[in-house]
This record gives structure tokens, sequence and C-alpha cells, in this order.
């Protein structure tokens, strides 16, 4: 495949991944208003279109026609900047997700993802990482003291919450041997003694791994019961607190869009991906495993809202006990024994 | 060809980064930009094959120690750096003398550093070498940089924490 | 070949007792001490006994190599142990009489503070000593040289708070180290040439050499400087001085070191090494000489000194004077014999001047005593045999050893013999004057009254409260035995002209025959020749008994007339000696005050040498150059740093700029030569 | 293809740049940030060098310095929030007594 037509497939890739994404970003909002309306025991949005599916059409525009303030004072050029970054890299890191096999269109022959790189779990780890600057600089720019203390606690939570969520994947890297996710994907196909499917979360200590990996995803997403730096009760609305309009839904894109990444990631490294029952004719079994991979994302972000309409939020010194002191020592053990079976195995 | 567009586009970012880290005179300003180098760096790295590197880097470098960086002028509250007579005479003869120095240096480089070619991916660093590099042949380096860190951790909590005198204080206001 | 015997033990097992006792003693009970103390020496000296029970059986000479000491190129030294006739008797002695001795200050220290420090260092002595004696190699003599040195220094100044005590120590210290200095180069210049230190394989290397008659060479510098050493350590002119001091130790140490064994290591390292001294006849008469002049020039000494303790000093000196007479006539074996048979005399006459000085409570005035035969008869009896063995009286042991030597002298010159027979009169004058002044007559001093500071050592005895008293059993044994050996020690040896056979001599005769030369020496004196075997011990004299007898008879003579002139000063006419002092006042006080040899020697060599290294060494280098270097680089450092220390702002920024100049050089430098 | 000096001048300069901002910055947290500029500098040149003399050393040697860094940069942030406690300023221009 020479150059242009790489060139336009990744350009057209990237378009559908985008506008994806961001439908997806919008009904999740939907969905969670839609669950924790039930879960609090009321409809939720209802009005707009059937179920108010309409809804987040309803809001795009809101955000839009709203007037754009900034308020004096701000360090302009990062009160601008920020919330582009945060939404900026929250996209960037699905570029190397795969959700499917490799496809072939005609000639083109072609992974079902953006690109297909050796490192890609490292890079989305990496995108992720940067992803704090948003949050940082917005709460550091926007010269309030709310926000200030916001952008703190969103940078030290997430930092700190790395760490874990990194060692988290250890495991299952030693497993597989590789940062690719397709390969780390197909090495879960196929079954343990013929029922339970191979599927990381099923081997060997992996669980542990997975219950590690999911609690840091909700404090690196900033997510309840670890939504500290937007805290209502005492920070107003933490970091985006003087933003509105389109910045602030920038802000909220990019929440969604880092919660949706999170999901993929923990589907493809602990859920065995698209693995799944194949059936029917050919393009049915093209497109099936596309469907088992949406079906995990929607489970995960409805753990999300579950979760959210659950549990109450953490204390701010709570949190990093529990970050440091219980996280990552767990995290560590599950690298250690992991890698102590697999080398005696070996 | 490709490899001489990116290489070039991305090391201007770089260059630009530099100098706008030293022209700026916000902090917060030079930290971006040098955020910025590090992530065009990555992509030279990647250029090159180096991909572990790069990935290593952005997290590490842009990801970890870039956030302390920002997260302390935060803390500190950093504003504009003021001048100071030091300065003048720092900026009257050090300028000259590092772009005298780095353009002899350049040259020299240029002319003399033989005719070594690199292309796109030239030596790709796969993991599982650069592990066996790091865990068999630089195991004792490996080992000592760890207890590097483990020194630099304790360091890190000694020095930064609060005074106890400053503490109580804190408790009785 | 023989049975291990285990000889590096005989040194070891005195050097436990010193350490147990110098480390541990101060918790320990005075008993415990004592016990260690006797246990460990009398187990050498067990030792010793046994070895000599099964000596005949040996093939000696014996060496016993223990481990190698120093390595360098083909030069080696080890700690090897060598055993002969020569060190066979010689251990005996030491490991007899030491023993011996340390029963005796069991008694004699019994009140004194730092007993455990006492016998620590005597066992100390003990183990250099027997380490010198058995030495395979000059080196190891060495070491044991050395160590007796440090044991006589720590014993003599052993009441250290005594200002003369101290001073008397650091000055035999002193004296000992200029002697050392002569062995020291004698050594390196045996290294140099020999290659070697070790006994067998030096003597070896100087068998080819033919006896250097004509001029000063090799043999003849190591001789003299050996000569030097024993000197020293024997106190012989003009190294002397320093045993009369040395007086001012505890009186079995005077016995012990300063009389029967110490002293006498000169005399054994010189017959030790006569095969050198055979080939340098120069070396030999030097030998002769120093010794019958110490002996005379001591004796005249003694006549007049009035503490006993010096007195016994002096004829120490001259005694031992006669024993290098003996070795400067290549008569060795004889002057060992003398060597023995004055350990047992000797030290039988400081004992028993130390029970006498005991028994008084310290007094060692001669003029203070008197009439003492009666109140103290064991310590009588005992001095008199001793006092009649070294006069030389027969049958005491003195007489065999000491005719022995008058006569191989004679052989050699008729004025050694001369004087050696003059110095024997002075010997038995002033032997008898002391044993009149103390035993006979009525008692002149005053008991009871309080110690003067000259005695101060004494002082914790409080023998001063109660009256003149005999020591203790523990004591007094010592003092039989020692009598009994002087009386009977010089059997082995009765020389052939009177109808002996020479036993001792004859005994002694492999080991100086061994190396002897092939070809006759000539001898000391011109003119008179004598057929080599003459030189080479053990073999009869051909001048027939009748004139060695004649020559006994008149050495008994003097020995005799020595006693009646003593009789007739100290008991018959006790006023006369003032009047004759009086006759020859100077030369008496001359002699009283030892012929100001001290004072001479204090201003030759003492003042001098204080005045150099106070004004040069002191002031001039010291002061002028190392002082002055050190303040001048100080000053320098302060004048570079006043004038560089503005560079150091405390702005960062500053060092950095003269960081990124130095490394912007350098790396201008680099790439310069790096494009050329 | 390109030649390798291209990506050691890059380096240089970077590195370059590092000492200047050392030298002309006055604000301590930026300096220290130029440092890592220079340490960034560095390590491109080891990839660099790697690439062409297809050496894995180099690369292994780059993560050596980010740890090294790592370290430094924890330390040296810790030291000068402990500075700014007691200095009450980030100008290293007014920063040149070691005790107050």
């Amino acid at each position: 495949m020479n150059l242009e037509t790489f060139i336009i497939v990744s350009v057209i890739k990237i378009v559908i991944a985008i506008i994806v994404l961001l439908t997806a970003v919008a009904y999740t909002v939907w969905l969670e208003r839609k669950v924790v309306g039930h879960i609090q025991n009321r409809w939720g949005p209802t009005r707009v279109g059937p179920f108010g599916l309409l809804q987040p059409l309803a809001d795009g525009l809101k955000f839009i026609f709203k007037e754009d303030l900034t308020p004096p004072h701000v360090y302009k050029p990062l009160f601008i900047a920020a919330p582009m970054i945060a939404l900026i890299f929250a996209l960037t890191s699905i570029s190397v997700i795969p959700i499917g096999n490799w496809v072939t269109i005609g000639s083109i022959h072609t992974p079902l993802e953006i690109t297909d790189v050796n490192v890609g779990l490292l890079i989305v780890l990496g995108i992720t990482s940067l992803g704090v600057y948003g949050v940082a600089l917005a709460g550091w720019s926007s010269n309030s003291k709310y926000s200030l203390l916001g952008g703190l606690r969103a940078s030290a939570q997430m930092v700190s919450y790395e760490v874990s969520l990194g060692l988290s994947l250890v495991g299952v890297l030693i497993l597989t041997g590789s940062f690719n996710l397709r390969d780390i994907v197909l090495a879960q196909s196929g079954t343990f003694w013929g029922f339970i499917p191979r599927w990381n979360i099923f081997h060997g200590l992996q669980f542990v791994a997975f219950f590690v990996y999911l609690i840091a995803a909700y404090a690196e997403t900033n997510r309840v019961p670890f939504d500290l730096p937007e805290a209502e009760t005492e920070l107003v609305a933490g970091y985006h607190t003087e933003y509105s309009a389109m910045k602030f839904a920038m802000f909220f894109m990019a929440e969604y869009a880092n919660m949706i990444t999170v999901a993929c990631l923990a589907s493809l490294l602990f859920l065995g991906g698209w693995n799944g029952w194949l059936f029917g004719p050919a393009w049915l079994k093209a497109i099936l495993p596309v469907f088992w991979f949406g079906l995990r994302v929607f489970f995960f972000l409805f753990l999300y809202i579950w979760v959210r309409g659950t549990l109450p939020r953490f204390r701010y010194d709570q949190l990093m006990a529990f970050g440091w002191k219980f996280l990552l020592p767990l995290a560590l053990a599950n690298t250690v024994v992991t890698g102590l079976v697999v080398a005696l195995r070996s | 060809m490709v490899h001489l567009i990116l290489f070039s586009v991305f090391g201007l970012i770089c260059i630009a980064g530099a100098v706008n880290l030293l022209v700026q005179s916000h902090p917060i300003n030079s930290a971006l930009s040098l955020i910025a180098v590090m992530a065009s760096l990555a992509v030279e790295y990647m250029l090159l094959g180096a991909e572990f590197v790069a990935v290593i880097q952005v997290i590490i470098y842009a990801g970890a120690i870039m956030v302390l960086f920002v997260f302390v002028i935060m803390l500190l509250n950093a504003g504009q750096e003021e001048r100071s007579k030091g300065s003048r005479v720092a900026l009257l003869f050090g300028i000259p003398a590092t772009v005298v120095g780095s353009a002899i240096g350049a040259w020299v480089l240029i002319e003399h550093s033989g005719t070594g070619n690199v292309a796109i991916g030239a030596l790709p660093g796969p993991p599982n070498q650069i592990a066996e590099l790091l865990f068999h042949d630089f195991l004792l380096p490996f080992e000592i940089t760890s207890i590097l860190i483990l020194i630099a951790i304790m360091g890190a909590v000694v020095l930064a924490a609060r005074p106890e005198s400053v503490q109580h204080t804190k408790k009785e206001g | 070949m023989t049975a291990n015997l285990h000889l590096w033990l005989i040194p070891i097992l005195p050097l436990i007792g010193a350490a147990i006792n110098g480390l541990l003693g101060k918790r320990f009970s005075r008993q415990l001490v004592v016990t260690v103390a006797l246990l460990f020496s009398g187990a050498a000296f067990a030792m010793a006994l046994w070895i000599a029970a099964q000596f005949s059986s040996l093939s000696v000479p014996y060496t016993e190599f223990l481990t190698p000491w120093i390595r360098a190129g083909n030069f080696q030294v080890d700690f090897s142990f060598y055993l002969d006739q020569l060190s066979l008797i010689m251990l005996l002695v030491v490991c007899g009489v030491g023993f011996v001795i340390h029963v005796y200050s069991v008694g004699y220290m019994w009140e004194e503070g730092g007993f455990y420090r006492f016998f620590s260092y005597l066992n100390l002595f003990l183990f250099f000593m027997l380490t010198l004696v058995l030495a395979s190699n000059y080196l190891l003599m060495f070491v044991g040289w050395e160590g007796v040195g440090l044991a006589s220094y720590l014993l003599i100044g052993f009441w250290f708070t005594k200002y003369s005590a101290a001073s008397a120590g650091k000055k035999a210290f002193i004296v000992n180290r200029i002697g050392d200095f002569g062995f020291l180069i004698a050594l390196f210049l045996m290294i140099k040439h020999f290659g070697s230190l070790d006994f067998g394989q030096v003597f070896k290397s100087v068998q080819p050499f033919s006896p250097e008659t004509a001029g000063v060479g090799l043999l003849t510098t190591i001789g003299l400087l050996l000569l030097i050493g024993a000197c020293g350590k024997s106190a012989q002119i003009p190294l002397y001085v320093w045993l009369p001091d040395a007086m001012e130790g505890p009186t079995p140490v005077s016995a012990l070191i300063h009389a029967a064994t110490m002293v006498t290591a000169g005399v054994y390292m010189i017959s030790r090494s006569h095969a050198i001294f055979e080939r340098a006849p120069m070396a030999l008469t030097a030998v002769a000489i120093v010794g019958v002049l110490t002996a005379l020039f001591a004796a005249t000494i003694g006549i007049c000194q009035t503490d006993i303790k010096k007195v016994l000093a002096y004829s120490t000196i001259s005694q031992l004077g006669y024993m290098f007479l003996a070795c400067g006539v290549a008569a060795f074996s004889a002057g060992i014999f003398h060597l023995m048979t004055h350990a047992f005399f000797k030290g039988l006459l400081f004992l028993a001047a130390g029970s006498v000085i005991h028994g008084l409570g310290g007094e060692q005035d001669m003029r203070n005593m008197g009439g003492l035969r009666k109140k103290i008869p064991w310590t009588f009896w005992t001095m008199t045999a001793a006092t009649f063995a070294i006069s030389g009286i027969p049958p005491f042991a003195g007489f065999f050893s000491k005719d022995e030597i008058l006569w191989r002298a004679y052989q050699a010159s008729w004025a050694y013999w001369l004087i050696g027979v003059f110095t024997a009169f002075l010997t038995s004058f002033y032997m008898f004057r002391l044993w009149f002044l103390t035993f006979f007559g009525e008692y002149r001093g005053d008991v009871g009254l309080p110690d003067e500071p000259g005695r101060a050592a004494h002082t914790s005895h409080g023998h001063g409260r109660h009256g003149i008293h005999e020591s203790p059993k523990v004591m007094l044994v010592p003092l039989v035995i020692l009598a009994i050996l002087s009386v009977a020690g010089g059997w082995v040896g009765v020389s052939g002209s009177l109808g002996g056979s020479d036993r001792f001599d004859k005994f002694l005769g492999p080991v100086f025959r061994s190396t002897a030369l092939k070809v006759g020496v000539q001898l000391l004196e011109p003119g008179v020749t004598a057929p080599p075997e003459q030189q080479t011990e053990g073999t009869e004299p051909k001048t027939g008994h009748a004139t060695e007898l004649m020559f006994t008879g008149i050495s008994v003579a003097s020995a005799l007339a020595g006693l009646f002139l003593a009789w007739l000063l100290y008991l018959r006419r006790p006023q006369l000696p003032e009047r004759i002092a009086h006759a020859l006042n100077g030369f008496y006080e001359a002699v009283l005050n030892k012929y100001y040899v001290d004072e001479f020697y204090a201003a030759l060599f003492v003042k001098p040498l204080i005045a150099v290294s106070t004004k040069v060494l002191w002031h001039g280098i010291d002061q002028g150059i190392i002082d002055a270097g050190v303040d001048s680089a100080a000053d320098g450092a302060r004048e570079v740093s006043d004038s560089v220390r503005h560079m150091q702002s405390g702005n960062i920024r500053s060092y950095a700029g003269w960081v990124a100049l130095g490394a912007f050089a350098v790396i201008a430098y680099m790439v310069w030569t790096g494009v050329q | 293809m390109i030649p390798l000096s291209y990506y050691l001048v890059l380096s240089g300069i970077l590195f370059t740049c590092g000492v200047l901002g050392f030298l002309i910055k006055r604000n301590i947290i930026t300096i220290f940030m130029s440092i890592e500029l220079m340490l960034n500098g560095v390590n491109l040149s080891f990839v660099a060098f790697a690439a062409q003399w297809h050496v894995l050393g180099g690369q292994v040697f780059v993560f050596f310095v980010m740890v090294v860094a790592a370290a430094e940069a924890a330390v040296g942030l810790a030291i000068i929030i402990a500075v700014y406690r007691t200095r009450e300023t980030l100008n290293v221009d007014r920063i040149d007594l070691l005790k107050l």
C-alpha cells in the first residue's frame, strides 16, 4: 500500500473514529442521565425525542449558543488552551485502540483501528498521562481558589493512580509478552478446559489486576467515588468552576471520552477484546466481533454509571492513602506473583 | 524524503520549543514549551525506530517529570521572573558565546562526523530486546539506579515535609 | 634425625606468663601472680633440663625451623632455633639462675607495689634472653638482644616514681643503643657480603677467609663492630657507665639481669661468632685489650665504693672484663666457663646482698653495716661461699675458671697475665673488704631511722621498724642452691694441670673447633708463635704442667694477699684506710668518683648533644624550616584565597557561567585537535 | 535517509539552548527545566548513535538518563520547595546565602 492511499485511508479512519467517539460520548451522557435517573427513582430525560434520545443534541446546541465568558484575571492563553489540551489528548488516545480484526475492503487491507503500533498499550498510557495537563492548567490558569485546589487535587490524584494503573497491567503483559493490543486480544482467544473463555480476567491472578485497574481507572477519569477535583460540595465545580459554554463542554467530552477509552482498554486487556461467539453468514461473522466488543464497552460504561449512582465520595486523604497504601502494593504483589509463576512454569 | 520532512518538522518544533523556553518569562510557559520539545523528541525517536524509548520518553518525561514541574509551579504560584543586575551580563555574553559555540559545533559535526546515514526505523528497539539488555548486560546499573530512586524518594519526602513548628502553627491558626 | 625438641616452647612459655601477668595481673592476688610466674619460668627450666638430659643422644648442632620471617630476593631470615653445646650451657644457666631468682624475688618483692608488673617483666626478660640464646641467626638474636635491653630498662626503672631510677633506666637504654648501633652495622655488613644472617651460612661463607693479620679487612670491621655491640651490652669500656646506675633496680633484677645473664650476652655473642673473630686477629686483640683494661679499671673503682651493690656492680664489670679477656685470647670455652661460674657466684652475691639490704630495711651503705655475722647467719655463710668463689680461692668455682683464663692469657701475652693477676688481687681485696665491713666488727648503723630519700624504694618495706632479721625461707633456699653451685660449679672444668680432664672444655670443643682454622694463626703478640692446635680449643698446651701449676699458685697467692690486706685494713686497723686515702689524696678522690668518667662523658657527649639538638634540630630545623614551611604554606593559601574568594559570590548563575566557559574551552580545544 | 549529523546538530542545539537557559534564566524552576533540556539533547544523540551503529546499548542508556532525571527532579523540586519556604523567592540571584 503506497503512501497516498495510506494517508487517505488513515484520514478516513480518523474521521470515522472521531465521529463514532463523539457520538458515543454524547449518548454515554444520555445513558448516564437515564440510568442515574432510574436509580434515583425518576425518569431522566424524556422530553426531547423518544426516551429523550435527542437530548444530547439539545445539550450540544445549548453549549454552543451559551455566552462564552472568560472571567477577568485569568491567564488567558492557558485558560483557553486547557480545555483543548484535555479534549485533544482524550480523543487521541483512541487512535491505537483496535475494535476488531484486520479487514479487507477491495484492495485495501487494514486493521480496524487508526494505526497498529507495537507499543500501543504504552501509547495509550502515555497519552492519558498527558491528559493531566488539561485539568492542571485549567485549574491554575483560571486564577481562582476552587479551580486551583481542584486542579492540584486532580493532578496529584491522577499522578498517584497512574502508577497503580500501569502496574496493574504488567501482569497481563507478562502473560502475553507484548505491548501490542491486538496481540493481547488474540492471545485471549480460545478457552480453558473447553468452557471458560480464555480471558485474562480468568487467567491466574489477573482478576486482582482487573480489580486494581478498575479502581485506578475510576480515579484516573475523576469519576465517583474519586471525583474530588470537581466535588461540588467543597469546590463548587473544581477545575472547571470558571468555565462555561463550549470550553466547559470540552472538559465534559474529554471526561467521557476518557471513560470510553478506559472501558475499551479494560475490555481489550481483561475481557478478551472482540473474541466471542461467531455464527451466521460471512458478513455477520465480520460484524460480530465489533458487536461483542461494543457490548463489553457498554457493560463497563454501565458499571461506571451504576457506581456513580450508588457510592458516596472519598475524603481526600482517604483517597491518597487508598491509592498508595492499598492499590499500589496490591498491584506490585500481583506483578511479582505472576512473574514468578511464569518464570517457574517456563 | 518523508524522513527528512518529518525530521525537519519536528526538529523545528523542538528548536522552537527550546527557544520559547528561553524567551518566555513565565515558568509555566517554559514548562509547556519544554513538554512540546519532549513530545516532538519522542517523535524523533520514533523516526529512528526507537518506539519504546519514544513512548517511555512521553510517559516519564512528559507524563511524570513535567507534571511534577507544573505541579510545583502551581503550588508555589510562581509568577513572572523579575530582572536583576546579573541578568544583563549573562545576556550580553552568554547568548553570543553559545550561538557561536553551537554554530562551530554544528559545522564540525556536519563536516567531520563521517558519512553516517540513518533511515526511518534504522534500529527498532523492541521492548523484549531492551529488557534483555536491561536485565542481563546492564543488571548492576539497573539495580543501582533503583536504589538511587529509592534514596531520591526518601530525600524528597524529607526535604519537602513541613518542619514541625510550622505544622503546629498551622493547627493553631 | 633426632626427635622434635619443640625448642620454641622454651622462650614462649615465659612469654605466656608475662602476657598473663601483664594483662590480667592487676586483678590477681599476689599468690596467683607468683603461681603464674613460677609456673611458666619453671616449665621453661624443666624443658631445658629435659633437653639437657637427652642432649647426648642429639645430633648437634640441632636447628629447629619454625616459620619464615623475612624473604627478600634470595635473602631470607627465619624464626628458627639453634641448639649446640654453647647454647645448651647458656640455656641451662639462664633458665636455672632465672628460675632460682624468680623464687627469690617472691620473698624480696612481696611487700612491693606493682608486684604483678615486676613478675611480668621478669618473665618477659626470660623470654627475650632465651630467644637471644636459642636464636639460629643474628637477626633473631638481635631481637632478643633488644628485648633484654627493653626488659632491663623496664626493670631498672621499676620504681619509676624515683627520679634516679627512671634516669638510670634511660641511661642504660641509651648507652645500649650505642652498642646496638655497632651491632646493627655489623649485621648489615654481613647481609651485604654473606647474603645471610644464619649462623651456619655465615660461618660457612667465612671459612675460605684467611686471617686478616695485615690491615683492617671485612672480618676485622665486623668483629670490631660486634665488639662495640658487646661492649654496650656487657658494660665494657667505654660503655660500662650504665651498669653501676642500673643498681637502682630491685636487687633480684641486678642479680638476674645485671650480673648473671643479660650482661653476659656480649660474651655469648662474641664466642658465638668466634669463627669471625678467629680470622680477625686485630679484632681479637681489641677484645682482649678492652677486657683486660675493663677488668683492672672496674676493680680499682670497686675498691672505694661504699654502696654494697655498687661494689658488686663494679666487680661484675671487671669479671666481665675477664670473660672478654678470655675471648680475646681465643679461649672461648674458658670465657664461657667463667661466665657460668660467674653467673652462680655473682648471682649469689647479689641475692645475698639483697638479703642483707632486706634484713637492714633498705640500708645499702656498708659503712652502716658490720657484725651481721651472727644476726643473719644463712646470708653470711652463703655470702662467704660466694666471696671465696669470686676471689678465686680453691676449690671454689671461681678459682678454676679464672685460673683457666689467666693461663690462656699468659700464653697469649704475659702483659695480659700480669694485669689479670693484679686484678685478681684487687678483686679478692674489695670482695673481702665488703665481706669484713658487712659481717665483722660491730654494727655501725642505726636501725629504725626513717628511711632517707635515697632508699625511698624501700619505704614500703617498713622493715626499718623492727630490727635486723634473717630473710624468709623463700629467699634463703635460692641462696643455698646458688651457694652449692658456686662451691661445686667449677669442678666440671678442672684443668688438666690440676689432675682434672677439662670436661667442660672438651664438651664445648665441637662448637669452637667446628669452624676453627685449618692454618695456624700468628699469635696476637709478635714474636711468640704457637703451634696451630694451641689456638684451637681443647688441646693441652705444650708448656708443661709445672709452669701452669706455678701460675696457678701465683694467682691463688694474689687472692690470699687480697684477703689478708682486706683483713688488715678493715678488721684489724679500721682507721688505716683513711690515712691511706689522705696519703694519696688526688688519686683516691679520682677513684672515689669513678675517675670522673660520667662527668667526662657528660661534658664530651651529653651536653654537646643537647646543645646541638636544641640549637640546630629544634630552633634551626624544626622551627626554622618545618614550622616555617607550614606557616608560609598557610599564609600563601590565605593570600590566594583572599584574591580568589570574590569569585564565590553565591550567585549560581555566575558559577554556571564559569563552568560553561571552562567547558567551552575544553570543547573548543578538542574540536580544534579533532579538526587538525 | 538523512545524515546522522543532522540528529547530532539538533541535539547539540537543544543542549546549547539548555546551557543558555541555565545562564540567563533567573527562576530556579526554569533553570531546572533547562537542565532537563540538556539531558534531552544528550538522549537524542544517544539514540541517534545507537541507530547508526546498531547498538541497543545507546537506547538502554537513555533509560538510565531518564531514571536519573526523574530522581533529580524529585529531589530538586523538593529542594526548591524547601528553599521557597525559607526564602520566599524563586529568584536565584536573591538566593546567594547559605545561611539566613
